[in-house]
């Protein structure tokens, strides 16, 4: 097998790219993904190859090019739309969450809806209280959709091709923090199916759950913590939907210690769901509650120490770890 | 302006390209007939200047004759739509059907006019009053009112309800009930035929998808994003506001501005925009028929700002004291199934014995449907679980009982495509 | 004191009516609520008493009516907006969420913005999926908003005084099942705190905790288990944000077992993160874990059973109640 | 038509109302002036027939100059804007500058000839290329530069950020980074004074609302609501669209139906709508001054397509391949700032080395904000939690440790309104 290091947009590009070749269904459309090449350049060259009624620049109307993309979805083709920001979603909430996720449901099983919603998500990068959003806390209380977020540019590759093939419709989270980040991508075509979760460290003092980028966070305590003789054992999930909720179990029933770690904001998020869940499933095992480790529950500040502040890193989920071992 | 004002609808074209200098509002105190005009505007004439349609127009104020055949089935549907209406008003108070129920009576010539000029293989979508774009596209009554009855025989399995009629066979994209949630749904159903003719089938198909909306969702930003995106990527998209000139108990004046003229919306799109007289079924055709040919022609979207009234209220809760009883009788008066039987009589086409044979006909099928659907079995329990993903996972039940969705058969691959060239 | 029976929407009536006659910086806008008294009759008689400039028919634009009266509160004003369904606030999602709960933070403290966003929350009565939201399982997620969620005339008279007079953003949640039905509510005037949840009804056995409508189907398991011998203490938590998290700690250790009825879906829903923060509270007091009664995680389906079986119900709390104390 | 092309801004009003007979394409091909014109549109004069403003026209193409004093300040605060932009060019790349952020070069003359025709009373609201309002509206570079900086002494103590730049006491409320989200917000801010003068204070204020935005969020449905209401509810909101021909790369006739000819959009609401060139302060304020007083006098909106350029990339880290650098160099020629210093010297009211002495000057006072802001301190980490609520409660910091928020001391009731006749 080559070893082969790309960045995590050039994963995200070649996933599409690969896709967009082998079924003629699939298009992409969102502001300035054609001739600008992309905002963030993720669609770099795919104008060039795909053309113009494939590669398609859309106009600022996020609710209408999404209810435009659900329509053809409903009609059997396969969109990808990227949203140059997930925190510019919210215009679109209505399409995004009144119809593709429930078309199939309110037509009794007639029109499904195969389509990717994907973009930026998550706050970094100080750009403030509108343009930082972690629309996981949001939309994955909705049912009828499919949620990813990948943690590194392997994972990016692999989750978006299953979610381009997925026939349901697919929230798929990226991170602008990682689009430059590089990581081992296998030349040879691989797909990594939704709902199970990757142990990215194996360990037995502690379980710690993460989704997206804050899973490099937890990598990172871990190491620190290693060094203090913690033994961290860190669950990648993957998907939120679907929650690989067995694999969490699994882990805490061994460890039977669990920390949370989710950018999204704490109430009512899926940090919640997954402490609820693990106290619910594991509830002689837990030798300490679950305790989560959130962005803090205030709108994004701009400010570079506040933001420092405001996220979830690896100081925090040290001092959450050091806590529930009982060691603070 | 028509001689005879009952004629009313003169196709209007009205784009800033077109036909500029012709001041659009010297009419606008003209009402369509009588004293009552709730849209503020009668209907002018102007040239009809849309490049590649055969010219069909009004003679003395009568839009011509259609082909014996089709002239009694826009007849007999629209006579079922309104049948159907009222007894689905009935079985609403009988508390057969629950929720919301948007009743078309008043407006059946739209729907009736509207689908017979498309293809069977056109998609169509609308809002949440419904029922008569159900039928005229050909979902049966049956299937109809068993969905509204919430059972399993319902289009929906019960599932949907009064505002979401969903029929595949017939193309019909659903009823929605986010008020101009449907018209970017719809843009993409019309940018699904350029779609796959270019990209996949190679010209063949020519399909144009048409969107049907109230003229209370001409205030919703989705409508604007729609048009706009119609008009510039080129879509065979043709986009009917059913002007009822009332949104729930808002005139149209009192929400929309221009509302006296709707077709100034279009023209911010640059798109081309006809005003059509909705209470009459050959007029509705024949004008829906050349617009749709030219947008098929040419894969330029429409508008077309569609006069009409609805002679209920909007929901069944709704007592009408925002207008006067005068005003409905006047509509009434103007009624579109009158206005074809009167027609086909004075053709000679249809007797009263014959109308009296259709109406008879038409009364089983709707009381037939709610016989079926008192019949119909509610849908199993299980049923709560399913077509929630095509590829099932789920669901989280909360932390009590997490586990596995049963979930529904594959959908095959949906609307099966001119060779997708996919090694799917 | 005069014992006076009137309906949840007179109630509401009443609150809106005596708080514009209190501050003329107070108006309401939405669809319909003018000429037509209110597509519930919620606003019945207010244009004959405050006028068309206080009383303000709407299009139908939620984004742009939303966005216009937050421009206006931060001015100084103080609008009640009212969405005829809270189902129709996904189209206006951007300004409620975007704008309303973080102008305060972004202005640096500069610009606050005093409104009520109000309307019909949850499903039931067949409206099926697109119609039936419980925006809870949304919107709790966000900070810098309060959400007050009443159980009957009583409440929703008292909240909403105090709704009209906070002077940051809250989402008001009304039940539309519940709009015809009588309750006790002085003649006298009075105001509901935030965050103060109510002890609906005492018990030693179990807990159980929730918000709204379903409080009163808990009251309802409450008498049908009363029989059995279950003793239930029932929570009206009354604000979803702020949290009375206290109260309920304080209820747990008494009974030492927990049940949260919420009618949101579960995933990320303010039930999880009930349970997860009454797992933290009370980790060594609980006997069982935080059991969880929600809508199915489905869309919500039109048919009457099908729907009847989607909600939460007294029959399934009563289910969730014997298996919290291993009777099931 | 003008005479000389290089006048570029006649006010042109446009409604259907007004001048319907009047062909609003015939100058559609000709350019402002040179070979590029990104808006696709030349500015033609229409007689404008705005009633009760004082009519003041260019005569052989130029702008009446105002009053010496007011002339200098326009050009100092458009020099000011300048050297200011450059400076956060530079501390962008310094990295001292976070996030996005958006230069304002080229727009100038927008900002401050629209400022110039407001009272400082009537609120305002712009988009997320905010830095040439705030400094136009009063702020001192000092807490914009330190805003950007994320520092405490920034408009917003560094928690807004480049893209949301309030300040209560020039009445700024607010750059605003959702595309379009301003528009509805601005149209709040017109009820507002609206409301108050006739609910509250008997009529006194008389203030109207300006709101600004891209040409981008043209394309965004809360533009049209907005619109709508302010038309239906005879707002007194002026909404300007700074129509630099761009929405990142995005040429307007790529993203903008009728792109060449923005103002159908306003027509579609039947707003009053105007074109003026942006590239002369004195265009911009002479034509601002009177839409502004016929807005006051009225209660009517308008909305007015600005012409403009910006000569920098969108933020900065475009490389702006989407247009040429020739393109660039034929707007930059018709600079405002080189206009206006051209005009007052020919008028003999700026010498060269007065000229540069304000460029001095003004150097300086940007180069004080940079050194300002690096010496401010970074906001205190407990500023994290203030500021969340006016009446705090909170927060959720998860399930480890809930607790209380320290939270923001009472604002005391906002802008202080005429007696609001309240018990509170
Ligand atoms: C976004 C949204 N807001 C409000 C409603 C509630 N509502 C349902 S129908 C309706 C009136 C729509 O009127 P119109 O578009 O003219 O259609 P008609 O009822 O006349 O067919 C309203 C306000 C809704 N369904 N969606
Ligand atoms: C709803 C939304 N979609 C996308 C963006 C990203 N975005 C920021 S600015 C911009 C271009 C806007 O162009 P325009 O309105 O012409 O303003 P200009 O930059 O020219 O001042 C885009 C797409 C956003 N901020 N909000
Ligand atoms: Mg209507
Ligand atoms: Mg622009």
């Amino acid at each position: 097998m080559t070893v082969r290091e790309i960045e995590y947009r050039d994963a995200l590009n070649e996933a599409m790219s690969e896709e967009m070749r082998r079924d003629k269904r699939v298009f992409l459309l969102g502001e300035e993904v054609a001739q600008y090449d992309g905002a963030y350049k993720v669609s770099r060259g795919m104008l060039a190859e795909f053309g113009e009624r494939r590669i398609i620049d859309t106009p600022i109307s996020e609710s209408g090019f999404a209810g435009m993309a659900i329509g053809a979805a409903m009609m059997g083709l396969r969109p990808i739309v990227e949203f140059m920001s997930w925190s510019f979603s919210l215009v679109a909430a209505d399409p995004i969450l009144n119809n593709a996720p429930k078309m199939l449901y309110m037509s009794g099983g007639q029109f499904g809806c195969p389509i990717v919603f994907r973009g930026n998500d998550g706050a970094g990068g100080q750009l403030g209280s509108t343009h930082s959003w972690c629309v996981e806390g949001l939309y994955s209380n909705v049912p009828g959709l499919k949620m990813a977020i990948p943690s590194n540019p392997y994972e990016a590759k692999g989750l978006l091709k299953t979610a381009i093939r997925d026939d349901d419709p697919v929230f798929f989270l990226e991170s602008e923090r990682m689009l430059g980040t590089k990581g081992h991508v296998p030349e040879e075509e691989y797909l990594i199916p939704f709902g199970q979760a990757r142990v990215a460290r194996t360990g037995k003092d502690i379980t710690l759950v993460s989704f997206g980028r804050p899973v490099n966070f937890c990598l990172e305590a871990a190491e620190a913590l290693a060094k203090e003789g913690v033994d961290c054992e860190v669950l990648d999930m993957r998907t939120i939907r679907p929650l690989d909720i067995e694999s969490i179990v699994r882990s805490v029933k061994k460890t039977n210690r669990c920390v949370v770690v989710d950018q999204s904001w704490s109430f009512g998020s899926p940090g919640s769901e997954v402490a609820a869940q693990v106290h619910a499933r594991c509830f002689d095992d837990l030798d300490n509650f679950v305790h989560r480790v959130h962005t803090a529950d205030v709108p994004t500040p701009y400010a570079t120490n506040l933001e420092a502040e405001y996220m979830p890193n690896a100081r925090r989920i040290t001092e959450a770890v050091r806590a529930c071992l009982y060691l603070a | 302006m028509l001689d005879s004002p009952a004629a009313g609808g003169g196709l209007v074209m009205n784009t800033l390209m077109s036909s500029p200098a012709q001041p659009a509002s010297s009419h606008a105190s003209s009402p369509v007939s009588g004293g009552f005009d709730v849209h503020g505007l009668g209907i002018d004439a102007r040239p009809d200047t849309a490049p590649g349609a055969v010219r069909v127009s009004p003679t003395n104020g009568q839009w011509p004759m259609v082909e014996p055949g089709l002239a009694l089935q826009f007849l007999r549907k629209m006579v079922l739509v309104r049948e159907f209406e009222v007894r689905c008003m009935q079985a609403y108070q009988d508390k057969k059907i629950g929720g919301f129920c948007h009743v078309y009576i008043g407006q059946e010539a739209v729907a009736v006019g509207c689908n017979a000029a498309l293809r069977p293989d056109d998609p169509m979508v609308t809002a949440y009053r419904d029922h008569g774009h159900a039928l005229a596209r050909g979902m049966s009554a049956r299937a109809c009112m068993a969905e509204m009855f919430g059972k399993v025989d319902g289009c929906a399995k019960g599932k949907g309800g009064s505002m979401h009629m969903f029929d595949r066979a017939n193309n019909l994209f659903g009823g929605h009930g986010i008020v101009g949630a449907q018209v970017p749904l719809g843009v993409g159903l019309a940018f699904a035929c350029k779609y796959e003719d270019e990209v996949m089938a190679g010209g063949a198909l020519k399909r144009v998808a048409m969107s049907f909306l109230g003229d209370g969702a001409l205030n919703q930003g989705s409508f604007h994003e729609g048009m706009n995106l119609a008009g510039l990527l080129d879509l065979p998209a043709i986009i009917v506001c059913e002007n009822n000139g009332y949104s729930m108990g808002t005139a149209i004046s009192r929400g929309t501005t221009m509302g006296h003229q709707i077709t100034a919306k279009a023209q911010a799109y640059g798109i081309d925009a006809y005003e059509v007289d909705g209470m009459d079924v050959l007029s509705v055709y024949h004008e829906m028929h050349r617009i749709v040919e030219h947008c098929r022609a040419t894969s330029r979207p429409a508008f077309v700002d569609m006069r009409t009234y609805r002679y209920k209220g909007h929901s069944m809760s709704d007592p009408r004291k925002y207008r006067t009883r005068e005003e409905e009788a006047h509509y009434e008066a103007d009624d579109p199934i009158g206005r074809l039987k009167a027609r086909l009589e004075e053709e000679g086409i249809l007797a009263e014995a014959g109308f009296k044979a259709m109406l008879k006909e038409v009364r089983a099928e709707a009381k037939d449907s709610v016989e079926f659907s008192d019949a119909s079995p509610a849908p199993d329990l299980a049923e709560l679980h399913t077509d929630v993903f095509v590829e099932p996972w789920g669901p989280y039940t909360g932390s009590s009982d997490p586990k596995m969705l049963g979930g529904a058969p594959r959908v095959p691959g949906f609307r099966a495509i001119s060779n997708p060239e996919t090694q799917l």
